[in-house]
């Protein structure tokens, strides 16, 4: 292991450390990279969602008048559960590898990196998810006017859930088996994004504007988004102090 | 005085099974939590009395091995 | 940015350092210093808390009692200057599964500006992993995952190292060339804390901590 | 007075002073908290006039109110403990934390239960999604979520951190949740009848009210010392004053 010659140059504090941002957007193309080719883990959730929904007819009754009212709850808690599972597993393979505590001693700011890990897995579950809602609500006779609303309200909500959510799976993610526990500690905290998304859409569907809960919905994703991240890092910290 | 005699008294207006439950428990609640944590914290001085005692024991016929 | 110290001043101090697990107390009242130059072996038996204490010094764990001194102010209020100036390898190697080899450095790399692609490769190639660049790190061993953290050693530009065993898992060629390594990193002004049973008394500038099986005294 | 309270604070983040003064503290508590509840309880019970809409069943709320109260103030005081252990590193607010939870989580099941009691004689049945209820019933679950983090988590310094995190988190999230439950219930149905809040009490009735809530609070003080004690002796049971104090006896 010859090292080139340059490095003898780097002890003497040559190096050249990039700014905040650019790691940044490395870690964002990082997360990227992982989390698409963990396709198992993206689907499932998917999965789940249409399950849940589509068992709700099978178990209470398929007539319109019985469905459409109880569809804007119906897609809300499953959407809600389907995130809640699929955060499971966001922080423990990278406590479990190492690359966690690297995280960590890397001197850069943990709350904008988990930041981006959380970003990145929204992008590629809670998007997805607010996509597939409509055709889910075509399957509970929800009523036209309001699918704009679900998918506006489910838009914003998921933002909220993944990073209220992703607090609890670094608290646990030292935990072998979290699924319980995880929903313990974080259904309560889901409780107002639930009442204000499902507001939304029973407004809608009586004609009335859905804007107020909307706006209630938007300033808890900004709530979330600027205190979540602090709370995350702190979080994943005392996870690694753990091991 | 709300109550002329203890017949009234216990039956509180006909709403004796719920006031009386209610009380019931709630002083059970908080009996319980002032119990409990009496009991175990005798059972805690007990518990480490008992390992001092053990401790002793083992490190006296043994030399002053200090484990 | 890293300052070089004066050749006085030692980069870490340790006072009085005590650290605790599970309520029992592996050391305590542990000083010593590492400066430029250094290379400082941990040795003792299993238990002692040898990984803890390596834990402590990279901030991943408090201590319990003690100081730590980074070029002589408190360590605490400055964590971001010494991540800056300090690489730590734990047990565990950081790489993930998912990621091809290449991907795996190159993140560590870009932490440090080093984006230049043909430089990884050779360090690939030199820590003996010409070829995998491209394999997702699933299908390599145990050894070639912790190469691929070894390849960190040759593109860091940080000047102090802490290394928990990082000959595990390891073949003697690889050993013998980590040794080098680490002994070109101190000649060069480097230092290095490192964690290992295997016998170094040959590299020069070496020195040795021993921790003890602690003894539980009556606070 | 400022002086006063630091070096109260500094000393007890002292186990050994913890557990010598609250030593002497303990009586007091308890004296107090028999002399409040006994005094509150005869007074509420048998004292106190009658409600002319609900009758009887209103002296449920000397202990539904108290316990109510209770409920949410030891979820704050965790939170606070949970600042001073995150931020001050002073492991005994850790204990204190872990002492409360049970407490807070007996509390907020007695304000529920009673609740639930009351409710049949003035609504006719047993639950009602009550804004107030309802609250409580989530806090609940906060209070058994912090529990079973602290039961999962290992080693006790982790689960220390880990419940301080949750509390502050749940502390923040707290008036979000109540305010977001009493809106979804004023869009649900329209305000009824609520349990407590009343046009101008009179003394007679509010004055047993207080000391009531007073008295919970001293029970809590009592309660709370005896677990921190015993909790104080486990942790430190490796050190010399634990040794000393409990071979003196």
């Amino acid at each position: 292991m010859k090292s080139p010659a340059r490095f003898e140059a780097v002890v003497q504090g040559q190096g050249n450390p990039p700014g905040d941002f650019a790691v940044f957007k490395a870690a964002l193309l990082r997360e990227w990279r992982l989390q698409v080719r963990r396709r198992g883990d993206l689907l499932n959730p998917l999965v789940f969602f249409a399950l849940v929904v589509v068992l709700f007819p099978l178990g209470i009754s398929p007539t319109q008048e019985i469905l459409a009212p109880v569809a804007p709850g119906v897609l809300w808690v499953a959407a809600l559960l389907a995130t809640l599972m699929s955060l499971d597993a966001l922080f423990r393979p990278d406590l479990l590898d190492g690359s966690l505590e690297q995280t960590l001693v890397s001197g850069y700011p943990v709350a904008p990196l988990a930041l981006a890990k959380v970003g990145v897995h929204w992008l590629l579950s809670g998007l997805p998810l607010v996509f597939l809602s409509p055709f889910l609500g075509v399957m509970l006779y929800l009523p036209w006017q309001a699918q704009g609303v679900l998918m506006l309200s489910l838009l914003l909500g998921s933002l909220a859930l993944s990073l209220i959510g992703s607090i609890g799976a670094a608290l646990t993610a030292g935990v072998g088996k979290s699924g319980v526990l995880m929903t313990l500690l974080v259904l309560p905290l889901y409780i107002p994004i639930l009442i204000f998304g499902t507001g939304a859409m029973q407004a809608a569907i009586v004609g009335n504007p859905p804007g107020a809960h909307l706006a209630l919905l938007g300033a808890l994703v900004l709530l979330a988004l600027s205190l979540s991240p602090w709370a995350i890092a702190a979080g994943l910290k005392i996870a690694v102090s753990g091991e | 005085m709300s109550f002329d005699n203890l017949s009234d008294f216990l039956a509180m207006g006909g709403h004796g099974l719920y006031v009386w439950s209610s009380f019931a428990l709630g002083l059970l609640i908080l009996i319980g939590n002032v119990l409990l944590p009496w009991l175990k914290l005798k059972a805690t001085r007990n518990q480490l009395q008992r390992e001092y005692r053990r401790q002793a024991n083992q490190n006296t016929p043994a030399s002053a091995s200090d484990t | 940015m890293f300052e070089p110290p004066s050749a006085a001043s030692a980069w870490l101090q340790v006072e009085q350092l005590a650290c605790e697990r599970d309520e029992r107390r592996l050391f305590s009242d542990l000083s010593f210093s590492v400066s430029a130059g250094d290379m400082l072996q941990i040795e003792g038996p299993n238990g002692v808390g040898k990984t803890s204490l390596m834990r402590v010094l990279a901030g991943l764990l408090p201590a319990v009692e003690g100081r730590l001194l980074w070029q002589g102010e408190p360590l605490e209020d400055q964590w971001s200057e010494f991540y800056q100036a300090t690489l730590f390898l734990g047990h565990l190697a950081g790489i993930k599964p998912e990621l091809t080899t290449l991907e795996n450095l190159s993140w560590y790399a870009a932490q440090e500006g080093e984006t230049d692609e043909a430089l990884l490769e050779q360090a690939l190639a030199q820590v003996g992993l010409q070829g995998y660049e491209d394999q997702p790190a699933h299908q390599l061993s145990a050894g070639q995952k912790r190469r691929v953290a070894l390849a960190r050693l040759l593109i860091t530009h940080k000047p102090f190292w802490l290394l928990d065993e990082p000959f595990t898992a390891l073949d003697k060629a690889a050993v013998a060339a980590l040794e080098q390594r680490m002994v070109a990193h101190t000649r060069a002004g480097g230092a290095v804390v490192l964690i290992s049973h295997h016998a170094l008394e040959g590299l020069p500038g070496l020195k040795k901590l021993v921790l003890q099986a602690s003894v539980e005294e009556g606070r | 007075m400022w002086k006063w309270l630091t070096t109260l604070y500094h000393r007890l983040g002292s186990p050994k002073w913890f557990y010598q003064i609250t030593g002497r503290w303990l009586p007091w508590f308890a004296i107090s908290a028999l002399v409040l509840l006994s005094v509150g309880l005869v007074w509420g019970l048998v004292y106190a006039p009658m409600d002319y809409q609900q009758g009887n069943s209103f002296r449920i709320i000397y202990l539904h109110v108290p316990s109510a109260i209770l409920a949410q103030s030891i979820y704050v005081m965790m939170a606070i403990a949970g600042v001073v252990l995150l931020v001050w590193k002073m492991k005994m607010a850790d204990v204190v934390a872990q002492s409360m939870a049970p407490i807070g989580a007996g509390m907020t099941f007695m304000a529920l239960a009673t609740g639930a009691i009351w409710g049949v004689p003035t609504w006719g049945t047993w639950w009602m999604w009550d804004a107030r209820l309802t609250s409580m019933l989530i806090l609940f679950f906060l209070y058994l979520g912090l529990i079973a983090l602290r039961e999962a988590l290992k080693p006790q310094e982790v689960a220390a951190k880990a419940c301080a995190l949750l509390a502050i988190v749940g502390v923040i999230n707290i008036p979000i949740i109540k305010y977001s439950v009493d809106w979804w219930y004023t869009l649900h149905q329209p305000a009824t009848f609520t349990l407590t809040q009343k046009p101008a009490m009179p003394a007679s009735m509010w004055l047993p009210l207080l000391i009531m809530v007073l008295g919970f609070y001293a029970l809590l003080g009592w309660s709370v010392l005896l677990r921190a004690r015993a909790e104080v002796l486990l942790r430190e049971r490796k050190s010399g004053w634990v040794r000393e104090t409990l071979e003196k006896k």
